[in-house]
């Protein structure tokens, strides 16, 4: 496995919305970061639906029959239509396989019929349980995932994405405490670890087929902790440790593009800019179109350099406006044609400094996403690309740095609750070890005593 | 950049396809149409007033009526064999989309016309297949869909009793009773109005009556919540309403069949019902 | 009553989101179109709130404490909440009153404690029904209508804007039939008589009190034409005769502004590029974050000149990003806050820009709307300013020509239908009698007899 | 112009308030507050021990309730007034926005500590105000809304029994069977697994079980869905699982009428209980 060792940008400025420096190709005349931004929409199975395969392939294929017709009737010339599986799916592949089929033959006739560009995602569920021996690998559920993830690459999935959860079990605890240590080490190191047995397994799968991998998220780490963060006035977990977090997890979703996933990233992965900026790969995002699925607080900064932007996900019901299918590929539609006609007219630039102004000064998470700033930290993930811990950390160090200039510079005012947290937080990560094995001693003493879930074993540890 | 030059800069398509111009086939004659041409009755007079309809032209159509009658046609055979033939194509290339809304209304007025002077002669009114009553909930001031769903269940053969907007529920109600129809259509187009229909479900209840269905339909009405009480079918589109009235006039559908059967029974895919 | 038969704005370059010419300042620390956009929230009152006026004062409360909760969650400095009246509110002003009044009090605390910026608009119901004696004119219904527009002046509304319903029953005939001529009769003339009986009225209430007069949209009509002509591939109403029904409908609605409505005119008024450009006051419109309410085909397009940007409607209910009162105001909010930062760094022509090229050639309903050939109606309509038929009627012809000059440059492409519907209805235009006196005797002649509900006493015709 | 030029155009506050910057107060330190002054106890070796909790010093609450318990202080009353003094106050402190949630997970790992002491002398379990089973629905991965449920209720003085994530519907029924919990939590964050929680009431109602409310929470639940069956009630934040808890063993509160009363119960605005 070749580690990032070099950005492949350039510079920042380099980087807009809808152009990747390594498009994707994929079927059905799909080109992604390839100079134009295509529009994701996701929809959660109803309630019931889980009930029998029957009913969730009708779903499915009701889900995206309706995306389908409200793409025609506003003229969108491409979109994406992700569907993310429900534990039933991936606990039972031939879920997978019929569900999948049912969307790529309904997604085939209207590319037949009216030549729109289509691109199928499927996203198996990580079902795995690190507190349920044998843990993370070899258990039956990991196994369950990689048979899904077949069942999706030989059935019509354009391309497979996940969101691997490994080093939740710690990072979960340093959230929760405040803990910077425990989230360095639990994503940093243990997440680090676990992609690279998941990835290269999942590479290998979809090279069988006509079928991409695409890339992994952070989501249950990184996200876990803007969730916790919350609104400005939310009191669960520091918005400048949250943003550590986000930039420690970049290092670690980039290993799944170490291993072989060409993109694009997948939506919720907050931290891809970053990622971006390393490795030239297109990104899906999220942000102002993903209301319906959660807040976050940089709602158009995120758009600054997507190559597919996202709704994340809404439940399967009417709104007066037509179905949610319809109604939320309508959103984030029309938002991608914003950005087509800015890349048209050669205004890229423009709107994209724009997405990134609005949001750069809301809060502590945005300003290390901004896409000058992720590229530092990108820079300061390659300069230590070859050690998993070591990048973490830089990159907190860096996100660290970055939030202090801005302070500096009074242009991002903290509370004393962030202050006191990045303050200490900085504090412990100049403090730790030079050594990863160091590290990783250190963290495993004190860590697999606190925390009941943590089991060293699903890391070979 | 002047707003001219970027507009200068752009290739549409990139942005936005027409794509109902894209898919557009070629113009053809309406009689031409292959499913038109099995509906059109070749025997005259009845095909002319056929094809007066499917030219929506109300003078001809009426002047081709008056001439059949008086050449002592009989009026039953003047609406079934002719002006009904001509709307079924009409009808059928709504469907298929060749003809569009005003196409059908124009025809509408044409066979409507025809039929009165029919009726003149008849000394009573047509047969139809079957009485529905039509209503927009108190409150709603909303009634275009309304409107639509009359004018595609005359269109389709049925007599719709329009009881207009903002129609007290003790009216329908007591519409129900004296029309006894075979099918009942609410509209409502707002959360405050909707929920008139369980009433109206629950007062019929009371007084022990009953009706094969009532398609509860309109802008923000939800599947889900017309199908939080009994004797309501969810409806989609106006011209799903004849095809409703069809499956419990000739089928013997119930509300509850609808509600299972709805995509079939209207012959299309419809998001609500997966 | 003074008509306007000059543009105010020079030329349509100077118009642009956020600024107006004629700004509006209300209580609470709010201006309109003085230099930022404000984003609109609006949710309609759940099933069962109608049944009494605690249930629908604790709707409204609720509705207004969430909206301000994620307000400052996300940091928004203004905000404008529009609370549209449903039958029951209207009908019994007292509901009004005390609807208003816990509103305004909710709004109010929140002002108190974080100096947030907020609007309250009232919308009352026109309830009145013309085929109902007396009609339109000094009914109960009509009473009602006017009681209810006190009552929200009195108990705290920032503004009231109303969507009055004149002539509709003649429009309705018209766009259901294609008929131009019923469409030009009941927007231009039935239309703009009623405009002129109920906004003498309403301007001269609100003068009683600290609430504006805002305005009034077309909805009854020209939204009316925009909804049958639905998506592309619709067929229930040709889109080149909506695009010129929504024409007429800025010389009918402009007539508030004449009476002294001063804006920000109502949000689905798709006609208010037109109005702002003639008269220079401030706007409120919807486009791509009112697809929860319909599915327009100009979702960015609405955004280019707009003073305050809408969600327009939507359940309130739970979505998993929040209530919709929270996660709708968001959206709007985070909208508003793209057009702000380019109001900030001098880039606010080029989004609008961009905003209208994404449209401009999408649907010929957008396209007449197109600030530059918004403002060529808006020239067509004053010249012949005074005469409310004659302006109408040179405002669809300009569309129409508007229309067929972006054919000849082979930017625009009609379908058949909408190719032959326009023709045919610039044909029966051109041919009009020149004279109001005539056009109206030879339509009350045809129209009356034809159309059950219309009743010529209720515009003293 | 660059992306500096036009970063540097901007006043930010027109755009984005820190209204959490805003409205902060002076600092004071936590048993400064008012409310906290009249929670600590003033009498020794109580308020040092309370106070270590307050301070979130895990090493310090140790050694106090060492030092007390070698004193002979009845380890009920170190943990009744002290220990649990200083939670109170810590819950207190978040409640009001000066504390926040790693300063309660702290605090309650040094109550812990202590009350596993006291345990240690006492020789057995000690009093809790209850017994409560929180479980997140099977199929579903999503704990940190469990955790957080857990930890409140502990904090707030109850056994709070965690069955982890992923849990068999039957797992959950034979520990309530078990344990005969006053309150039972399940959390899921999904449309397709918050479908578990009818099936534990209809397990339980089978069997003639009956708890005095199910509190049903997380990301996807809603509150229109679990109010569709019964001995349910749903639950917004974390931190109201105690107070619920409270209301049921304090005012003998059921599932209905937590319903009612969500609000006031948990004694604040919440945006789905209007
Ligand atoms: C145009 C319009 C108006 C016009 C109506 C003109 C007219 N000719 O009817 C006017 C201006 C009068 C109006 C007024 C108001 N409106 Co209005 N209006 C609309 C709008 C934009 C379009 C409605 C329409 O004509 N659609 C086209 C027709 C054809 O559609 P349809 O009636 O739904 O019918 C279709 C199907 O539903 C079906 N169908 C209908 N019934 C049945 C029955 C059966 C059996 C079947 C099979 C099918 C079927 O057939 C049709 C398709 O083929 C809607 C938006 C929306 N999303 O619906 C808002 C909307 C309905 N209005 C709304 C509101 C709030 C109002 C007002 C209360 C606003 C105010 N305070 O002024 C007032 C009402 C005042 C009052 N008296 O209470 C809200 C309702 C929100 C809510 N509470 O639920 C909506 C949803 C807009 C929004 N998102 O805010 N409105
Ligand atoms: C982080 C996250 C993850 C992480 C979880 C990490 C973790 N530590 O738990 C990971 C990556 C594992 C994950 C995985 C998946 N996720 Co996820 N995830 C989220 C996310 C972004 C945040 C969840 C979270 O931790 N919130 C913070 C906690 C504190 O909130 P909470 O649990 O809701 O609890 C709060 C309240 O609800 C309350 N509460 C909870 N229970 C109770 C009980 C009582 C009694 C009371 C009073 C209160 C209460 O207390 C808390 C507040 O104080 C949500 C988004 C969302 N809107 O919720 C999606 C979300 C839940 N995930 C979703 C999905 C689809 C998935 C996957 C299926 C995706 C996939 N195919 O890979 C997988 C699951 C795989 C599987 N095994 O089935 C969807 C669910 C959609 C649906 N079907 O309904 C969501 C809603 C995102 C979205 N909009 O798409 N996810």
């Amino acid at each position: 496995m070749k580690r990032f060792t070099r950005m492949i940008y350039k510079n920042p400025d380099e980087m807009v919305f809808g152009k990747a420096k390594f498009p994707v190709s994929q079927r059905w005349n799909i080109q992604i970061g390839a100079g134009y931004v295509l529009p994701e929409i996701k929809v959660a199975p109803v309630e019931g639906s889980e009930e029998s395969k029957e009913k969730m392939v009708s779903e499915c294929r009701n889900i995206t029959q309706s995306a389908c017709d409200r793409a025609v009737a506003i003229g969108l010339p491409a979109f994406m239509l992700e569907q993310e599986h429900i534990f039933q799916q991936t606990n039972n592949p031939e879920w997978t396989a019929e569900c999948t089929q049912i969307q790529a033959e309904t997604l085939e006739n209207y590319h037949d019929e009216y030549d729109i560009k289509i691109s199928l995602r499927a996203t198996p569920a990580d079902i795995r349980l690190e507190e349920r021996s044998p843990g993370l690998r070899e258990s039956d559920y990991d196994n369950k995932v990689m048979e899904s993830i077949e069942a999706s690459a030989a059935n019509g999935a354009s391309d497979v994405a996940i969101e691997t959860i490994g080093g939740k079990s710690v990072s979960d605890y340093g959230i929760a405490r405040g803990d910077p240590k425990a989230i360095l080490f639990g994503i940093g190191v243990l997440g680090s670890i676990d992609m690279e047995y998941m990835w290269k397994r999942i590479v290998n799968v979809c090279k069988k087929y006509d079928c991409r991998p695409a890339g992994d998220t952070d989501c249950a780490q990184a996200n876990t902790a803007m969730f916790m963060a919350g609104g400005l006035l939310d009191k669960d977990c520091s918005h400048t440790l949250a943003a550590l977090a986000r930039a420690m997890a970049a290092a670690r979703s980039l290993v799944a593009v170490e291993c072989g996933a060409i993109g694009p990233l997948k939506d919720c992965g907050y931290e891809n800019p970053i990622i971006k900026a390393i490795s030239g790969v297109p990104i899906a995002t999220e942000g102002k179109n993903a209301v319906c699925a959660h807040s976050d607080l940089m709602g158009n900064l995120t758009a600054a350099v997507t190559d597919v932007w996202s709704n994340e996900s809404v439940y399967h019901r009417q709104e007066m406006g037509g179905t949610t299918p319809e109604v939320w590929l309508q959103a984030t539609g029309y938002e991608a044609a914003l950005m087509n006609t800015a890349l048209q007219t050669g205004q890229e630039k423009v709107l994209r400094d724009l997405y990134t102004l609005t949001d750069k000064y809301r809060d502590p998470q945005g300003l290390v996403l901004a896409y000058d700033n992720a590229y530092r930290i990108g820079e300061a993930i390659v300069k230590y690309g070859n050690d998993p811990y070591l990048r973490s950390r830089a990159a907190a160090l860096e996100a660290g740095a970055i939030i202090n200039e801005a302070v500096d510079a009074k242009k991002m005012y903290l509370t004393r609750f962030e202050r006191d947290s990045l303050d200490s937080a900085l504090k412990i990560f100049e403090g730790l070890p030079a050594e990863s094995d160091q590290f990783i001693d250190e963290c495993l003493r004190k860590y697999s005593r606190k925390i009941a879930e943590f089991d060293p074993k699903s890391y070979e540890l | 950049m002047s707003y001219e030059e970027l507009e200068n800069k752009m290739d549409q398509t990139f942005i936005a396809v027409r794509y109902n111009v894209e898919i557009e086939g070629a113009a053809i004659k309406p009689e031409e149409d292959l499913d038109v041409v099995n509906i059109i009755p070749t025997e005259e007079p009845f095909r002319a007033i056929a094809l007066a309809v499917l030219y929506e032209d109300r003078d001809a159509s009426l002047a081709n009526v008056e001439k059949a009658l008086a050449n002592d046609i009989p009026p039953i055979d003047i609406i079934n064999k002719g002006l009904m033939k001509g709307m079924d194509a009409v009808s059928l290339l709504y469907t298929k989309g060749f003809y569009f809304l005003p196409d059908l209304m124009l025809a509408g007025d044409g066979m409507m016309e025809g039929i009165k002077e029919c009726e003149k002669v008849l000394g009573h009114k047509s047969e139809t297949k079957g009485t529905v009553v039509s209503f927009v909930a108190e409150g709603d001031p909303h009634d275009i869909g309304k409107n639509l769903v009359v004018m595609f269940l005359r269109a389709g053969g049925y007599e719709a009793i329009d009881m207009g907007r903002d129609v007290p529920t003790v009216d329908v109600v007591k519409a129900i009773k004296e029309h006894k129809p075979i099918f009942v259509t609410g509209t409502a187009l707002m959360t405050t109005t909707m929920t008139v229909f369980p009433k109206v479900v629950e007062a019929l209840q009371k007084e022990g009556l009953e009706v094969p269905a009532i398609g509860c339909g309109g802008g923000a009405v939800r599947k889900d919540f017309v199908e939080s009480f009994p004797m309501s079918v969810y409806g989609v589109e106006a011209y799903h309403a004849p095809k409703l009235a069809d499956a419990i006039v000739k089928d013997k559908k119930t509300w509850k069949d609808l509600r299972k059967e709805y995509a079939d029974i209207v012959g299309e895919f419809v998001s609500e019902y997966s």
